[in-house]
């Protein structure tokens, strides 16, 4: 942490004006790419990601399907402007971590078994980095899923937590991110109160972490409400967007 | 799309086009409605969204420093990259680059580079070692055919859209200033793609004529009418006829863009 | 394994787990046997090979020198790489690195950067230009299950062998001197995975215990009783009281084992 | 373009003594590689490039197959002693850009729906390049997929025109290709009056265009008189290479 | 060669303290690893290498089978941390070749056509490096296929001889390696008196290679007895890795 | 070669051996008719090719200025890369270098290397920083057996057809100067590969002896009757003796050859 700069002034509000709890704009949308089976894009502060999903279809090479259940596959991806300086388009080691965690913080809300010797691909963009990009992407990958028509047991949605200076506050952007204390993003799906991403790098007290995890699913539980929201004025949206 | 459908398709888009119309009522020369929005992406120092009917194509922009070519000591480096994304279409898969998206993004490039459209001698810092390395990246988000086109196109207004960061040289070393500059730009090149079906030229094919046409040629020319860079694709042929007639559809239709786009 | 003795298997295990046993008579929050031998090989700067039940890892630390990144221009560099190397296990195959061996080397590298185990500072000899760079490769010899704890107490392991040259500047030049001196270090972590299954937790999941497992959690704490790096595995869920269970689990293991180990 | 140095002297005589419709020396062999199906060699000017076609054979891999057309596949590539700085032997884009447009300008001298199922595989080595290599390499593949007996509708023929200087002119070399103003390969069918490959760097007016794309057909038409010899004499040049 | 560094004193000690006819310690276990087939663990001088041996098995991929024989592969690779200087994981040119010629140096002893349509995969893992690696990994790799139960003709057994000043030495170490002036690695089957591996650098006259060849073999003799040895006694050495 | 046609071929093979014979007439310890051309590749610095029956081998050798290695500070560089191209034999396939290419490639290193073939000390412009590199690629043109000796003799023809660019030293900067030396050499190893069938050597296999032979040795000598370079290829073994007959064979060969192409 840099002693120097404080991320936190006196009245306790943070370097983008705001409180420890409170999280940053979201804008979501579903059914924005015409290609894909399902599809969503969220602005999460600046963030700017797409998600895209395709299946349930025959799995491609064949020798990965599986013949008791679905396998879901995902990509999580950068784009080489998303970022200050410039990223190669070939996928660095922390893509592949981030894949793969993903695919299993969406895994649990899916009926794989239901679904024998097929894949549903899930392919997310970053186009804009501004922190806490895997949690946004969760949310968008979970609403683009939903809206390709594959059944599921809950909505997933992310959210992150963290230690800034000495507070614990939700939803690090960028600075805070990576001149914070410690970042604890949770994806949770709010109906079957189930976790199902936890990670967490810097240091905490336990109580500080049981603090966090509470407040990145309150934060959770914020944006799942904006997610049935973009569920249920997709058709509304895609019109806007295509006029 | 499995032959069958190709040929059934195939049949209705030739019998439209003997009459000059298209499966979605364009004329043969026809664009569809292209949308553009630039500055998207705040983190680039430049970017732009292109929506050709619904193709869609982000361009991003980076500014860096580096080292000019041997053979180019004065001169700043512009390096055009494509990714062919797997969100937009189910016939893109992830990898490192193939034979399209690479063929994309060099004709994007040339489109570019021939047509001089970037001042490069204004991105020297430092001859024959410091300039500005111009990184283009071109994304595509939705393949509703047509790519080369609004790849083009995005690449053109994200340039426009681009500012550099002012600098001065102190002590042999770059110290960056306040402020930005805009890239300094020569020319605005405009590419357009023809698509030849049952011997009949269209202009900016969608995907499903894409998948039935027999070749395309795809000409860039500047504002000076000149032509300055061409790719012929597919695996058909052209008779020289019908380039005279291509490199006139493309000189009028880039006129048309000009004027609409204000370029 | 085939998903029929899977089944079979989780049947087993469960009713076991019922009772608080588990298939290889171990209590639900008990480690299997751990043995460290250090300094195995001489030719790396530092070594360590650790035994939990049959699982084997060695981890061989080099130190040499090279640039500090721009953002930390006093601080050494570390790295950490793990090879999921084919004699270990039937199911892994020569190649580069997959997402499983990427994920042990990042849940690895989290646990010792994030809990500042190495001192980077005192690893600086030219601040913004040269630094030592310590190269920690996690080799993983025999997979029986957890080779996260494996590998992370491995690495401590060979960080707290690991020597690096003397050396004095002199006219601006780095020299090597006789002698070494140990790798400086702040802390030492230590890693605690937990298996759910059938909605328990269980301590250091051997080979069996993951092919039947929901899902996993891998807590980093350090000697004070901080939390400093978490991993969730694995395609199920935990509630929210599991998580709290999971890291009370994981600091009470990590003092038996601190205690234990002497750390 | 160098201002200073000039490519073509106030005779009209470029640098390598010839005229602005003049061709390079062009040498043609059929038949030379005893693995191959069939295989030509060129010497263009100071390109030496050899092709070999394999086929019509099963694909491999089979997945690769088309049950409705004969698949070609074409591989150009330089050898790395064929440029003046050494060439990593790794395929580069241009090398990868050249496979296509090369397989694309030679698909139109075929019946692929003659052969379902079967592919014919094209590779072109570039063991000296001196300018206009991909033109070069049409020429020499087209011989090569004819001696290896698949029937062709007409060879493919291909040459180049540019702007050097202020000058229209056929068949740029290596200097001329790197100093001029512009440069147009074109492969050809002259039996067909088709355009196969066309591709244009550089500024030209259309009228200049219209003159460089009929200098490259006229170019190409020489240079088919000599593909045709070359198949006819094909025996007789083979006969001297293994004495 | 080094002029000024002597490799062997007047007496004829070797700098570690051998003379010329003399091996290093060699150190064997078997069946160390409990996931592979068969497994051995060797330390010749300082080289501590692993092998494992999986199979007779199915292969995979299975268009890599042979319908008429077993197929034998090989990996032969050395831990970043092996060396001096951090090695790439990523296989050299070197390994790969070390792996060809391992696998070349083991098939002689094996019934290859007993097993058609099968695979045997052998790796070996190069824990520390001190001259002379891939003959101490044939010696562990022979023991692994021994403790799979492949049955064999003979063990394969291997050993350098080469020469160091002016001297011809067997079992060359590190130094030794570097500064001599040949190397001889040899693989042998002792009782079928057959030569599986020889390779040769360095500079030598026809004489002092045949006694270098000699010399070898004559090692290879002496390892073979603690390989026999160590398969007599594997179950033994098991229960004290295991204690 | 199926393994039905592999088996009658052998048979074929194995009683003309019987005799003393070979299915292309030559005697067991001929070469078939070798023909060197050099200075083909007129860019290259040196190049060579060479027809051994219908195997055609073209070596292009680039010489260029880079770092020494740091053990080795006041000699120049040489590596040698081999190109199994496709066009040569149905069974190369595209892609990057696999085990055969890499493996003669570096047997062809080692004849060189090992024979101290350069003078590589006369290649260092500037002790530890400045040296000549000299690149030897290998280009497989048509595969009929014997890749291993058609490459070396080659490699060694096309090194004493390249010539090196003159250069001078001025104010620390390496000017090039008019005119060219050519490289110097000290030695003109000749590698002789035998191929063992049917427990007879036989010199020079072609193709079809290569799919039946049961192993391969390749044996390098140099002027001066000494051996430098040996590697034994195959699936079978030699025994003691056949090793000694074989490097008789291979000086008798290569002083044959010496005398042939008067090296």
């Amino acid at each position: 942490m840099n002693e120097k700069e404080k991320l936190i002034d006196k009245k306790g509000v943070r370097l983008d004006g705001r409180k420890a709890d409170e999280l940053r704009p979201v804008k979501l949308q579903v059914g924005v790419l015409s290609n894909a089976d399902g599809s969503a894009y969220i602005e999460h502060g600046k963030n700017k990601i797409l998600a895209a999903a395709f299946g349930p279809r025959e799995m491609h090479p064949k020798h990965l399907a599986q013949p008791d259940r679905m396998v879901l596959r995902c990509r999580y991806h950068m784009a080489p402007f998303s970022v200050q300086e410039r990223k190669s388009p070939a996928p660095s080691r922390r893509e592949v971590e981030l894949s793969k965690v993903i695919k299993e913080s969406l895994e649990p809300a899916l009926f794989l078994e239901l679904y024998p010797r097929t894949g549903v691909d899930v392919f997310v963009e970053v186009l804009q980095a501004d922190g806490g990009t895997r949690c946004a992407s969760i949310t968008a990958a979970a609403l683009a899923i939903a809206d390709a028509g594959v059944p599921m047991k809950d909505l997933v949605v992310a959210c992150a937590a963290g230690k800034v200076d000495d507070t614990v506050v939700v939803d690090l952007f960028d600075a805070e991110d990576k001149l914070g204390t410690a970042d604890v993003p949770v994806a949770y799906m709010p109906n079957l109160n189930a976790v199902t991403l936890l990670q967490m790098d810097g240091i905490l007290t336990p109580d500080e972490f049981e603090r966090a995890v509470n407040m990145a699913m309150d934060g959770c539980k914020k944006i799942y409400a904006l997610q049935k929201e973009a569920l249920k004025t997709k058709y509304m949206v895609v019109k806007e967007v295509e006029e | 799309m499995s032959s069958l459908v190709t040929k059934v398709r195939l049949k209705q888009i030739e019998q439209l086009i003997e009459k000059g119309k298209r499966l979605d009522e364009r004329g043969l020369t026809d664009y569809r409605p292209i949308k553009i929005e630039q500055g998207l992406i705040e983190r680039a120092e430049g970017s732009a969204r292109v929506l050709l009917g619904k193709t869609e194509v982000l361009v991003g922009v980076k500014v860096e420093t580096g080292e000019p070519f041997p053979d180019t000591p004065n001169e700043g480096v512009m390096t055009v990259n494509a990714e062919l994304v797997p969100l937009a279409s189910p016939s893109f898969e992830p990898g490192p680059p193939d034979e399209n998206s690479i063929e994309l993004a060099r004709v994007v490039d040339r489109g570019i580079r021939e047509s001089h459209a970037i001042d490069t001698e204004k991105l020297c810092i430092e001859p024959g070692k410091k300039v500005f390395v111009v990184f283009v990246d071109v994304y595509v988000l939705n393949h509703d055919g047509n790519l080369i086109d609004a790849s083009a196109i995005a690449s053109i207004a994200a340039l426009m859209n681009t500012k550099m960061p002012n600098y001065e040289i102190k002590d042999g070393e770059i110290k960056i200033k306040q402020g930005y500059t805009p890239l300094p730009m020569k020319s605005h090149p405009i590419t357009v793609t023809m698509a030849k079906i049952n011997n009949r030229l269209l202009v900016d094919p969608w995907f499903e004529e894409e998948q039935v046409m027999d070749s395309r040629i795809s000409i860039a020319t500047n504002e000076d009418g000149n032509i300055c860079a061409i790719q012929k694709g597919g695996s058909s042929y052209f008779t020289p006829q019908q380039i005279l007639e291509a490199t006139k559809i493309a000189l009028d239709k880039a006129a048309d863009l000009r004027k609409k786009l204000n370029w």
